[in-house]
């Protein structure tokens, strides 16, 4: 499996242990990646809001850049830039005058693209729905077991609309985690924005709505928050300190990156995982699993039916 | 020949698009054409005598009427051709409403198009063949399926009047959604109190054959005439022997969760009756989840029971019934709340259906009435009632329900009835209360201290980010009025769900031969002035199945499709269709290709001639046969070549007349 | 006649029970569609033989539209099977005759798509815009 | 309905893409309720499409609404009326910008960004928290450093941008999206 891959500039930064280790992950699973040759910024939710047409031809620079022929799928593994490429892909497919307008934009610097060409990937969707939760499984070499890990998707892998998973009951992550043998609870907010950029803008604004993310994962007894968004990752992680201060409370949750725990579940060594850039530590989890016994795979008893208790409706298959 | 040519106005729906006068002088230098009139309304009783005077007074020979759908009022100008004398099939009409003024809004193109379908009728109409129609007996048995509400009453509706009906019902018992109710608003009646006596009338009436979990599976035949095949499925119960007595039922060591009737709430057994007041009385062997049929165990039931009424080796019985009319009141599926992840259903024990709450204000249900939390004991203190769950949202349905503003507030209202401590909230986009006594229901309950809180609830959460809010369920919206997102908590919400057509309904709609509109719903032959017919003759229409209602309308439109069928059986006979095929024995060639292409195997091949035969009784008139002859020797009345190429002629030549155009012939 | 204000002339054949109903639809709904389709009501599209269809082109239309129940939901159960089968027969040999076959068409519209009909005729009307007119009546035979 | 010329409302229905779908807004407040940031904002999305409606032009484009946005497109894909809320937020921000009636320091952070992207063909974060922060909120990026400190410390914070290699391709492509899009 060979696709080409956008790193985007969070992995040359903040991100970067997600970048290194999503690299491990797709070696381990047989994936190929071809980076592209000097890409450069996808423009964020930034460009966008401000002037359309060089937003739309800022990101279709680095579709111009893939040779479709070699690999017509691109992977990023942020999920702000895994929309925008999506997005301007699909845009120009839908309006004529945008794709020539943008393919215009594109000659002055001889380059072009047909809207199409390149099909744009999350890495999750990759790992999860092309490799495969079986061929994940046979990579194992542990399981996580005494593990609780709380998935979180943030707003953009179902969003707005025909990504990869539902855009208000995505399970992509939830399952990959499972087939790791975590105990994965059903998190409630596990789409609801991160706040994005409202860090820069409103410290109020942006702490509530960490707070409140970070508060439905304590509640559910989260070792570690799991994401695959820099973005995501930046906010709960290099914020939560200050939303301690601010709400008076006292969350110590990792936010860690899904490449990084598959890589503990392949039996990689945790210091080349670069749990230690995480601004929360995560060595609590790890002491954690490392002493979780085996055999601990907590046998839960078939919970006998109370007597008073009303039926509860079974889940919706998804 | 001596055409009459009249134009309809229809007030200003066609003359407000079309410039009527303009094609009525128009059509009047026309070939053949005796009189051209316009009029303000043809199909009123003034318009029609106009078109009757006229065929006396100019000798008429053929009649065009260019005004609405035929479907709307073909039957009305043919009526109006044979009292005065014409046969009724010298009449053609031209469609200038719905395929012209209500569609193009330039005058001059739709009045021009208008003058190319009168000239297209004209043209056809002089080739039409006087039909005789013939009568056909209409068999006096009823076929009614669905014994919800809207069936049972329209089954009693025609059992009352000394005609036999077959009701035909799905689950074990009649009663329909109508049975799991509590309360009905807005008079607050006890639904089991004003049901069950009709419950039980229908399945003791001496003219109605009650076919309980049992479907139809196959109609064949017409109005006044069809043949029906019905699947009485196997209960495993011996109805003759069975008293009711429910012994089976208490001794079963099986329990399951009944997802139908107590909607998910409540358990029942593998043999069970869905409820104490069930019609029939005999119970039903779940074979799902007897442990006989799955693993050859148990038989407890056959031990216990005094009357040996238990019957492993039943099978089920296939019956084929003869009918004149069949009314279809097949009712309604509740919208699945766990579509919408976001309001947690299924998720926290505390999200609630309508339906579910329903069961649980019950006192016959599983918590006898009283109003508690998924625990089972503790109660709440406060509620959240959520309108409009899968209704007005393009995404699931974009129809309101009908019925949720009322059973909300009737929810609202048992809360504060049973826990009068209790804080109710009731949110909502828009309060639709239109029909007797609803809005003043709407009025009490503000009065009893309901909260309403304008606004689409956005999310339901169980992520305390107060202390106020710790154990509770927190409804997030934003609250309208005041212009501000407000995170609410709750102990229990309840999601008014709606009202989806049946997840079979187009396999039913096939099965009887009835369209269905674009939400799945029956279509009925006109939305305001047919509402429980259908475009299949004999074939009727009633309750939910047609529409999201509640039950004073379904009541209503069960006794009306019941009335429309008894209109029939007292006629006794019906109209044949005369419009049908007939096959020209002096140039048949005997290929049978006609034969083949019949769907109602209504062409013969007589082996001694070599000749094709067309059955009239059999003969839809779909014309299949002509367009597949290849020697042409086959005529379908009133769609002949002859008549559908002059109809086409007609329009194509003033197409041409119009453009200025002049074309050799 | 200018060739710029160039009408093309559509002759539809639809069938009574749901291509006809939709049509009325479209009505009700007031679904706005060009004018130029005139339309003959038949029992079934399966009554609509392909001699029709040529001698409508002969007459000189510059479209003819044949539209049925979807398959599967025939009112006499199955006669739009043979619209389905009769017509691409039939189509690929319109070019032989000399009629582009672009000019029929031959499509599913139920009783509730009353859209969908406006949109079929639209389509339909603008597809033939790009072609040039029939320009009269054919000799044929 | 015949809109006023150059209107908010006209624009948002001419010039996006499945705009004219705001007119079936129904009012229910799905949006707001959905939304993370509406706290914050002067005048939530219901709310602000109910001054559009209205023909308050200035007080919407002078409205925080947009430039909170975080576009999540929760509001998006809850709306029952199928609106593009938040390709509405973008289009008013462009609006906003048109007319010169902002009032928050959103758009400069967009600019910052922007700037940084034009001049190194990526975007790095301490020049863009600094660049931003040092303009507008002096005090604020003193409060940031241990932040900084603690991303940097990890190696997650670097001090100058990867430049790309073929930087005048970039800038002959944008300045010609400039010149067309204008």
């Amino acid at each position: 499996m060979k696709y080409a891959w956008y790193p985007g500039c969070s992995a040359e930064g903040n991100s970067f242990a997600y970048d290194e280790t999503s690299r491990m992950i797709a070696e381990a699973l047989g994936i190929e990646f071809q980076e592209i040759d000097d890409w450069n910024c996808c423009g964020a939710t930034e460009y966008f809001s401000v002037n359309q047409l060089p937003a739309y031809a800022l990101v279709a620079r680095n579709l111009a850049l893939i040779n479709a022929e070699e690999t017509p799928q691109v992977i990023a593994p942020c999920s702000a830039c895994y929309i925008n490429l999506k997005k301007t892909d699909e845009k120009m497919a839908k309006y004529e005058q945008l794709n020539t307008e943008v393919n215009v934009a594109l000659a002055a610097g001889n380059l072009s693209y047909e809207p199409g060409a390149v099909k744009s990937r999350h890495f999750l969707d990759v790992v999860c729905n092309d490799v495969g939760y079986e061929a994940v499984k046979e990579k194992m070499t542990q399981s996580l077991a005494g593990l609780t890990l709380v998935p979180y998707y943030g707003c953009y892998m179902g969003r707005p609309e025909d990504n990869f998973d539902h855009p208000e009951r995505p399970q992509t992550m939830d399952t990959l985690l499972k087939t790791l043998g975590a105990d994965v609870p059903d998190y409630s907010l596990k789409t609801i924005c991160c706040g994005g950029h409202m860090t820069q803008l409103s410290a109020e604004a942006s702490l509530r709505i960490l707070r409140h993310l970070l508060e439905g994962a304590n509640q559910l007894n989260a070792d570690a928050m799991v994401v695959g968004c820099p973005m995501c990752q930046l906010n709960l992680d290099a914020y939560q300190k200050d939303v301690n201060s601010a709400y008076k409370t006292n969350y110590q949750i990792p936010i860690v990156y899904f490449s990084q725990v598959m890589g503990l579940a392949f039996g990689m060594d945790p210091e080349t995982l670069m749990f230690e850039r995480g601004i929360v530590s995560s060595k609590a989890m790890l002491e954690k699993w490392l002493t979780a016994e085996p055999a601990s795979k907590k046998r839960r008893r078939r919970e006998k039916r109370d007597k008073n208790a009303l039926p509860m409706p079974k889940q919706l298959e998804s | 020949m001596k055409k009459g040519v009249y134009i309809c106005h229809c007030g200003s729906n066609i003359a407000g698009t079309v410039d009527v006068e303009e094609v009525s002088k128009w059509a009047d230098d026309l070939e053949d054409v005796a009189i051209s009139r316009d009029y303000k309304f043809m199909c009123s009783s003034l318009g029609q005598e106009l078109i009757e005077k006229d065929i006396e007074e100019y000798g008429l020979d053929r009649v065009v009427v260019a005004s609405c759908s035929p479907h709307m009022h073909e039957s009305t100008f043919r009526g109006a051709c044979q009292r005065a004398g014409l046969n009724p099939y010298f009449m053609e009409m031209a469609n200038i409403r719905e395929h012209c003024s209500w569609v193009h809004k330039d005058k001059e193109a739709g009045t021009e198009k208008s003058k190319a379908l009168v000239a297209a009728a004209l043209s056809r109409v002089g080739h039409h063949e006087p039909l005789v129609i013939q009568y056909a007996p209409v068999d006096k048995n009823t076929l009614v399926v669905g014994g919800g509400i809207a069936g049972i009453q329209a089954a009693l509706e025609i059992a009352n009047s000394g005609y036999h009906v077959y009701l035909v019902e799905r689950e074990p018992s009649i009663g329909g959604h109508m049975s799991q109710l509590d309360k009905t608003f807005p008079t607050l009646d006890c639904s089991a109190c004003i049901l069950t006596p009709r419950m039980f009338e229908a399945g003791n009436h001496e003219n109605i054959t009650l076919l309980t979990y049992s479907e139809v599976e196959n109609v064949d035949g017409y109005i006044g005439n069809f043949e029906v095949r019905i699947r009485k499925r196997a209960r495993a119960i011996d109805e003759e022997a069975c008293t009711g007595c429910g012994l089976c039922e208490e001794k079963c060591p099986i329990s399951v969760v009944d997802d139908v009737f107590e909607a998910g709430l409540g358990y029942r057994k593998a043999v069970y009756r869905p409820f104490p007041q069930a019609v029939p009385k005999y119970p039903v062997i779940d074979r799902e989840n007897c442990t006989w049929y799955q693993k050859g165990k148990c038989r407890l039931c056959e031990k216990v029971c005094p009357t040996d009424a238990i019957d492993f080796e039943q099978e089920d019985e296939i019956l084929e019934v003869k009918v004149g009319n069949i009314i279809v009141a097949t009712g309604y599926d509740a919208f699945d709340a766990r579509r919408i992840p976001q309001y947690g259903y299924g998720r926290y024990p505390n999200v609630f259906t309508g339906l579910e709450f329903e069961r649980m204000t019950n006192a016959a249900g599983p918590t006898t009435g009283k109003v508690v939390l998924r625990d089972g004991v503790n109660v709440p203190e406060s509620v959240a009632i959520i309108h409009c769950v899968g209704s007005r949202d393009k995404k699931y349905n974009e129809y309101c329900s009908a019925v949720c503003c009322m059973y909300s507030l009737k929810f609202a209202h048992m809360v504060h009835d049973k826990l009068p401590d209790a804080k109710v909230y009731n949110f909502y986009i828009d309060i639709r209360t239109p029909a007797k006594g609803y809005e003043e229901f709407y009025h009490r309950l503000l009065e009893e201290g309901t909260i309403f809180i304008r606004g689409r609830a956005a999310s339901i959460s169980d992520v305390a980010l107060t202390v106020e809010e710790e154990g509770k369920l927190i409804v997030t919206a934003e609250d309208t009025l005041i212009g501000e997102q407000r995170r609410i908590p709750v102990d229990m919400a309840i999601l008014s769900t709606g009202l989806e057509a049946r997840h079979d309904s187009q396999e039913v709609a096939r099965t009887f031969s009835i369209s269905i509109d674009k939400n799945g719903f029956f279509r009925e032959r006109h939305p305001k002035l047919d509402p429980v017919a259908t475009m299949t003759g004999g074939v009727f229409i009633a309750g939910a199945a047609q529409g999201p209602r509640d039950i004073p309308s379904s009541v209503a439109q069960g006794a009306a499709a019941a009335a429309r069928v008894l209109s029939i059986i007292d006629k006794g006979e019906v109209e044949m269709e005369a419009a049908t095929a007939e096959v020209n024995d002096l140039t048949c060639v005997g290929c049978r290709m006609c034969v083949i292409s019949c769907p109602y195997e209504a062409i013969d091949y007589l082996e001694d001639r070599q000749k094709a035969e067309v059955n009239r009784a059999l003969c839809k008139g779909c014309g299949t046969c002509v367009a597949a002859c290849p020697s042409k020797s086959i005529t379908l009345h009133h769609f002949t070549d002859q008549e559908l190429m002059a109809q086409m002629t007609g329009a194509m030549n003033a197409l041409f007349e119009i453009d200025g155009v002049l074309m050799p012939a | 006649m200018p060739e710029n204000s160039y009408e093309p002339k559509i002759i539809g054949y639809l069938c009574n029970w749901c291509s006809y109903a939709g049509a009325d639809g479209a009505g009700l709904a007031r679904i706005e569609y060009p004018p130029n389709v005139k339309i003959i009501r038949v029992p079934c599209s399966g009554r609509v033989s392909p001699e029709m269809v040529l001698r409508t082109f002969m007459q000189g239309a510059d479209g003819v539209m044949v539209l049925g129940c979807h398959i599967g939901d025939c009112h006499y159960g199955n006669g739009n099977h043979r619209t389905a089968k009769r017509f691409p027969v039939y189509t690929e040999l319109m070019d032989y005759m000399g009629i582009p076959k672009e000019r029929l068409w031959v499509q599913w519209v139920s009783a509730s798509e009353g859209p969908i009909f406006a949109e079929v005729v639209a389509e339909f009307t603008e597809r033939l815009r790009t072609m040039p007119p029939m320009r009269g009546k054919l000799e044929v035979g | 309905m015949t809109l006023e010329p150059n209107s908010v409302y006209e624009k948002i229905i001419t010039e996006l893409p499945d705009g004219e779908k705001l007119k079936s807004c129904l009012q229910c407040g799905n949006c707001t309720g959905s939304c993370p940031s509406a706290t914050d904002m002067d005048y939530a999305p219901r709310g602000l499409f109910a001054l559009i409606a209205a023909g308050q032009d200035e007080k919407v484009l002078r409205a925080n609404t947009f430039w909170y946005c975080v576009s999540c497109y929760q509001c998006t894909v809850r709306c029952p009326q199928e609106i593009p809320i938040t390709d509405i937020m973008y289009h008013l921000k462009h609006q906003a910008i048109e007319k010169g009636l902002y009032t928050t320091d959103a758009k400069d952070f967009s600019g910052t960004f922007i700037g940084m992207v034009e001049h190194f063909g990526r975007s790095f974060e301490l020049g863009l928290a600094a660049g931003f922060h040092l303009l507008h909120h002096p005090l604020e990026s003193v409060k940031m450093a241990p932040m900084a400190l603690g991303m940097m410390s990890r190696g997650r914070l670097k001090l100058l941008p990867k430049r790309i290699k073929n930087m005048g391709q970039l800038r002959a492509i944008l300045d010609k999206a400039k010149e067309i899009g204008a």
